[in-house]
C-alpha cells in the first residue's frame, strides 16, 4: 500500500518537475521559432555554424530553462550557465577575431587603402538606427547595442551587447546572424537602386601586389593606431590583429592554425548554444524584440546604402574609375557581401570582376565595426 | 528622457560617432598609404642591391589555389606597374579573380603540404620550433 | 532508515525507475514509428515529383568505409522493401554488417577527402561558413 | 658552520614535506593499484583511453595529495583541483555527450524503434542494484549513483555521482569503466544461460534504410520529448542530441569534427586524470569501496539479463522473428556491447550478421541510461 | 547648439579615455621593445612560437592597460586578466609538460642513465645565480625565480616564477625565452674554451636499442621516485611523464595527438600573451629588469660551463670515452641545445655524430630543472 | 638581510640545491640502469621462448622517419652488442644520427598513416577506444 502510494508520489514529483508543469507557455512558442531557425541553418544553409548552436540553444533553454541556472548555495549552475560566462565576460568574441584574423587576407586593403573609406561609411546603418532605436523607446544602452547590428559582425554585435545591455543578447545576436545569412537577398535591391547603370559597368583596375613585409606591419601598425585612439576597440582589433600578424608572419603555423580551427570551433560551439540559449520565451517574446529585429534589417539597408552611395561619390570623384558596386561590401559579413557585390556587377557585364576590389571595403568593413562598437563603448558605457 | 534629451543623444552619437569613424578610418587610409610606399621604395632599393630583404621568400610566391601562372610574377615585381599590356592585364584579373577566395585560406593548404614534404631536418626544425615551452 | 524504510525507498525507486524508463522508451518508439511513416510516405510522395526533399542529396550516398556496392542502391530505394530476392538480402546484409563500425566514423573520412579536394569556389563557401562570427 | 646547519635544516624540511613522511601508508596499496590499472589500460588494452588517464590520475594523487588541495587564502590549489571542477560541476559529462552524439550513428535504431525497448529493459540492473545498494547500508543518494554503474555508461555515471555522491566518484567511475571494458567476457556466459539454441538461431530481417530527413528530425524530436518530460535527463541527452544533429545536418562539419576530436580527447584527459584523482587511499580502500564493486557487477549482469530476457519475450510474441542475443547490447557499452551481441550469434551460425540489429538496442541504452540518471535524479535528488 | 556641445564633450571624453593621455610614457618604450621582439621573432625566427605572442601581449597592455585589469563589483576584467588566470594558478606550465613528454623521446636517456648527471651538473647556473641575485639586493623568493632562468626551461621558469615572484614574470619570462632562443650563439664559445682539441675528437659508442617495456616503464617510475621524495616537483614531472606515457603506450594515440598539438597551441597562445601582458612599462623598465637580464644570461653561461665540466670529468674517468660536448645539451633547450653539441663537435671532425648522445642529456636537463624547481619552491616557497 | 645573512641563504640553497639535485638525478640513473637490465635480461629470457612479450610489437619497428634499413634490425637484437663490425657500426650511427630528430615526432608521422591505413574492422576497434566515454 504504503509503496504504491511511494510510487504516485515519485511520479507526481517527476510530473511536477516536468517542463509540462513548469514551463511558461511561451516557451513553446520559442522552440517553434528555434525549430524554424533549425530549418533554415539545415536546409537553407543560413550561416548554419552558427545559426544551428543558436537555434539549439535557443530550445534547450525553452525546453529547460535550468540549463541556464545560476550555481545557489547548495546546487550547481546548469551547463550553459558556465559556458556562457565566456560571452558574459567578453572573452569568446575576442578570441574568435583571433581566428578570422588568422584566416584573412588583408592584401585588397593595403593595396588599396581608399577601401578604409567604403567601410567606415557603411557604419553609417549604425549610428542612424541608434537613433530610431532611442525614439522606439529603448534606453541609450540598449540602443547602442542594437544599433551595432548593422556593423553586420556577429562576434561585435555580442561583445558590445554583452557589455551594454546582456539582456538583449538573444534577439541581437540571432538578428544579427540572421541579417548577415541574408546578405545576398537583401543587398543587391538596394545596390541596384542607388547605382546608375553607367556606374555598375565600370572596370577597376587590377590591385598592385602587396609585399609580405608591409602584410606584417599592417597588423603591428593597425594595433598601435586604434588601440591607442580608441582603446575599447582594443580587445576585438587587438586580438584580430594578432591573428592576422600569426598568418602573415609565417613563422607559427601551428598555432595559427590552430586559432583558426580547433580554438575557434570550440569556441563557436560554447557562444552560438549559449547566446541560443539566453533567448527565453520572457525575454525573447516581447513587443521589444520585434522592434529590434525590425531596426536590425533597416540598420542592415541603411549601412548598404551608406557604403553604395560614398562608393558612388568616390566613382564620380575619381571619373569613374571606382564602382560603386563595392561600397555595399563595407558592411562586413566577409565574404558574402563581397561575392555579393561581384555577382551584381557580373549581371550588367559577365566580364567585370569585382571580388577583389570589393574584399577591401569588406575587411575594411570588419575594422569598421570594431571602431563603431569601440565608440559606442567609449560614449554609453 | 524627454523629446529633446532624445534628439541631443541621438545626433550626438550619429554625429560623434560618424566623425570618430570617418577621421579613424582616414588616418589609417593615409598611415597605410604612406607606409606602403615607403615599404615598397626601400625594397625596391633593396632590389637592385642583391636580395636579402625577407627571410624565407621562396615558399611564398605560389598561393596554393592560384591556378593562373602569372601570380608569381607579379609577386616579385612590385614596382613594375605602368605599361604592361591589355593581355597580360586580363590574366593578372583572372589570376586576382581567382586569388581571393583561395588566398585566404591558403595558409591551411600550405600548411598541409609541408607537414606532407617534411623533411627530418625541416622535422628537427619543427620541434625546434614547439620545443620552447 | 529501519528495514521496512529500506523496503518501501527501494521498491519505489524499483517500480518508479522502471515505469518511467519503460513508458519514457515506448512513448518514443511510437513517436519514432508514427514521424518515420510521416516523413517517409511524404518522400515518396515527392519522389513521384522531381526529387528536391534535401538539400544535398549526393554527398550522401556513399558511406566512405562501405566496401559493398549495393550500398547506395538501398540508400535510393527507401519504401522498397518486399520482394527482394535472397541473393540481394545477402548482399545488403554483407553491407549492413560492413556499415556499422566504419558507418559511425563516415564523417571523418568524409571530411578529409573533402579538404583535399576542394576547389577554389568550394574555398570560398567554406570560408563564407566559417566567416559568420 | 651555520651554513652546514643551514643546509641540515633544507634538507631535513626537505624530507619532512616529502611523501614518504607525510603519506597515509594506503597511498602506497593505491599506487599499487594504479599500476594494475595501467598494465590492464597498456598491456591488455581495456579501455585504454579512460583507464590510463584514470589509473595515473590515481597514482599521482596518492603520490603528491597536493595536486587536488583546494585554494586557501594564501596559496593557489592544485592543478587537479581547478581541471576537477568541470566534473564538480557537471560540465565535462554532457560534453562528451556531444562528442558522443556527433559519432554516433541512429539509423539502426530509427529503422526498428522497437529497439528502445531493449534499451529500457536493460535498465532494469539499475534499479535492482539501488535495492542492494540500500540493504548494504548505503543512503539512498549514495545507493543511486552505485546502481547508474549498471547504466554501462561511464560519463552518465560520472555525470550522476558528482551530483548525488561525489565522494564516490573514484571508485564509482573505475568500477563502470572497468565493467564496460570487461563486457566481452561478462555477457556471453549469461547471454548463452539465458536463451536457447533456437532462439541464437534466429535470423532477423534487414533493416530498412533510414533517409537523411527521419536521421536530421531523430535529434530533435527526441530533445524535445525527453526534455519536457523529464528535465534531469536534458543536459545529457540534448547535448548528446546536439551533437548528433552536428553530424545529420552535414552543414557545419567543421564543429562536428572539433566536438568528436579535439573537444573531446581534451575532456577525457582532464576528466579522466581527476576522476582517477579522487581515488585517494583513505577514501578508496574501504569495505564501501569493496561493496561497490561488487554492487556495480551485479548491476551489470543484472541489466544484461533484463536485456536478454525481454529479447527472449519479444522473440516468442514475435514468432522468432527477433534474435533475443540483441537484447544484451541494451546495456550501452557502445560498441562493444553490440559485437559481443554479433560474435556469440554467430558461435551458432557464422551466416547470422546480428550487428547492425544489436547497434539499435545499443544506441537505445545511451539513451535509456540517460533516462534512467534523469529518473535518479529526480528522485533522489 | 547644444548638440554640438555634446559631440565636443563626446570627443573629448574619447580623447581623455584614449591612450594618448592615460599612458605611462614607459609603456612607449615597451611598445618599441615588443616591436624589436617582433622583429626578433619573425624576422631572426628566435622562438617565434613563444616570442611572437609574447611581444604582442606586451604591445596589447601597453597601448591598452585595461586589458589586464581585474574585475571590480561593476565592471568585467581585461581579456587578459582571465586568459592569466591559468598562469597565475599554475595551471598552463604542467600541461605545456603534458604536450612536451607526448613529444619526446627519452629512449637515449635510458639507454645511457649516466646522461642523468650531466642534466644534474647544469643545473650548477640556477643555483650559483642565486647566489648573485641574493647580493645583487633581491628577495630569497625573487632569487629563486631568477635563479631558474639557468634552468633553460620556458614552463618550468613561469611555473615557479609564479609561485614565488609573480610580479617579474615579465622579464623572467621574456629573458628565459630569449635565452632558449640565443643557445646556438651562448653556448659554442663556452664550450670550446673549456674542452681540449683532443676531448672534443672523442667518438662514443653507439647507443644500445631501447625495449618499448624500458620506455613503458620509464615515464611510471620517474614519476614514483620524483613525486615522492621531492613533491613540489610533481606537478611538471608529473604531467612530462603523464604525456610520455601517453605516447610510449601506444594504445591512447587519440589523447596523445590532442595534447601535443591542439592543447598544447592553445595553451602557447593564452600564456605567452599573457606573460608578455605582464610587462607593463612601470614594471619592467627598472633597474632591476637590468639586473634580471644580466643574471639570467649569467645563469645561462654557468650552467653550460657545468655541464661541459662535468662532461670532461666523465670524459677522463672513462678513459675518453665521453665526449664532453655532450654535456652543455644537460641545460635543456630541447632540442637546440642538443644540436648545438653536434655541430660543434662536428667542426672538429665531420664523421663524428654526438646529437643522438645530446639528446640524452638534454632530456635528462629537463628532469634536472624540474627538479631544481622542486628544490627551490621547497626551500623558498 | 644583513651581508651574513645573505652568505647564509645563498651557500645554503647553492649546497642544497646541488646536493639534492645530485642525489635525486644518481638515483634515478642507478634505478634506470637497474630495471633496464632487469627488462632486458627478462626479455632476453622471454625471446628464447616463443615471443609474446609486448602487446603489439609489428607496428614499432620502423620509425618513419628513418632512411637507415639496418634500424629495424638494431630494435630486434637488444642482446647482443659487442663484436659489431666497423662497417655496421658506422651505418648504425647514421641510422641513429637520422632518427632523433624524426624520431621524435614519429608518432605523428605514423598517426596519419594509421588513419589512412584502417581498415573497417580497425575503424570498429578506433570506435571501441573511443566510445568509453
Ligand atoms: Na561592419
Ligand atoms: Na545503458
Ligand atoms: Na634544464
Amino acid at each position: 500500500m504504503t509503496i504504491f502510494s511511494g510510487f504516485l508520489k515519485s511520479v507526481m514529483k517527476l510530473f511536477e518537475t516536468s517542463g509540462l508543469v513548469g514551463n511558461d507557455p511561451r516557451n513553446y512558442v520559442m522552440i517553434l521559432i528555434a525549430g524554424v531557425l533549425i530549418y533554415l541553418a539545415v536546409k537553407k544553409q543560413f550561416e548554419p555554424l552558427l545559426l544551428l548552436p543558436i537555434a539549439f540553444g535557443m530550445l534547450l533553454v525553452n525546453l529547460y530553462p535550468a540549463i541556464m541556472a545560476a550555481p545557489t548555495d547548495t546546487e550547481n549552475g546548469g551547463l550553459f550557465y558556465y559556458l556562457y560566462l565566456g560571452v558574459k565576460l567578453g572573452i569568446y568574441p575576442p578570441l574568435i577575431f583571433l581566428g578570422i584574423g588568422a584566416m584573412t587576407d588583408f592584401g585588397p586593403l593595403i593595396s588599396n587603402p581608399k577601401s578604409f573609406l567604403l567601410g567606415a561609411a557603411a557604419q553609417l546603418g549604425i549610428f542612424t538606427t541608434f537613433i530610431g532605436a532611442i525614439f522606439l523607446g529603448f534606453e541609450t544602452r540598449q540602443a547602442g547595442s542594437i544599433a551595432i547590428i548593422g556593423g553586420a559582425d556577429g562576434p561585435t554585435a555580442i561583445f558590445v551587447t554583452s557589455q551594454l545591455a546582456p539582456k538583449l543578447l538573444g534577439p541581437i545576436a540571432v538578428a544579427a546572424y540572421s541579417y548577415m545569412a541574408l546578405v545576398p537577398i537583401i543587398q543587391p535591391p538596394i545596390m541596384k537602386a542607388l547605382t546608375t547603370k553607367k556606374e555598375r559597368l565600370v572596370r577597376m583596375e587590377q590591385l598592385r601586389p602587396v609585399s609580405k613585409l608591409e602584410k606584417i606591419l599592417f597588423p603591428i601598425i593597425v594595433t598601435i593606431l586604434i588601440s591607442l585612439l580608441l582603446p575599447d576597440a582594443a580587445p576585438l582589433v587587438g586580438m584580430l590583429m594578432l591573428g592576422n600578424l600569426f598568418r602573415e608572419s609565417g613563422v607559427v603555423d601551428r598555432i595559427s592554425k590552430t586559432a583558426q580551427n580547433e580554438l575557434m570551433n570550440i569556441i563557436t560551439i560554447f557562444l552560438g548554444t549559449t547566446v541560443g540559449a539566453t533567448a527565453t520565451g520572457s525575454l525573447f517574446l516581447s513587443w521589444g524584440t520585434i522592434k529590434i529585429v525590425i531596426l536590425g534589417l533597416l540598420a542592415f539597408c541603411i549601412g548598404t546604402a551608406g557604403g553604395v552611395l560614398f562608393g558612388k561619390l568616390m566613382c564620380r570623384l575619381s571619373g569613374y574609375k571606382v564602382n560603386p558596386l563595392i561600397g555595399s561590401a563595407g558592411v562586413s559579413a566577409v565574404p558574402m557581401a563581397a561575392r555579393v557585390s561581384q555577382k551584381v556587377g557580373q549581371e550588367e557585364d559577365p566580364g567585370n570582376f569585382l571580388l577583389m576590389h570589393a574584399m577591401g571595403p569588406n575587411v575594411a568593413g570588419v575594422i569598421g565595426s570594431a571602431v563603431a562598437a569601440g565608440v559606442l563603448l567609449s560614449i554609453l558605457k | 528622457m524627454n523629446f529633446q534629451q532624445e534628439v541631443q543623444i541621438s545626433l550626438t552619437v550619429l554625429i560623434t560617432g560618424l566623425v570618430v569613424v570617418f577621421l579613424m578610418l582616414i588616418f589609417l587610409t593615409l598611415v597605410i598609404k604612406g607606409y606602403g610606399k615607403a615599404v615598397n621604395s626601400l625594397q625596391s632599393k633593396l632590389n637592385q642591391r642583391p636580395r636579402e630583404s625577407m627571410p624565407v621568400p621562396k615558399p611564398e610566391p605560389v598561393p596554393a589555389a592560384a591556378p593562373a601562372p602569372s601570380e608569381p610574377a607579379a609577386e616579385e615585381a612590385p614596382a613594375v606597374e605602368e605599361g604592361i599590356s591589355e593581355e597580360i592585364l586580363a590574366v593578372l584579373a583572372a589570376a586576382a579573380y581567382s586569388m581571393i577566395p583561395g588566398g585566404v585560406v591558403t595558409s591551411v593548404r600550405r600548411a598541409a603540404v609541408q607537414s606532407r614534404a617534411r623533411s627530418s631536418w625541416g622535422m628537427a626544425g619543427l620541434l625546434e620550433n614547439t620545443r620552447p615551452f
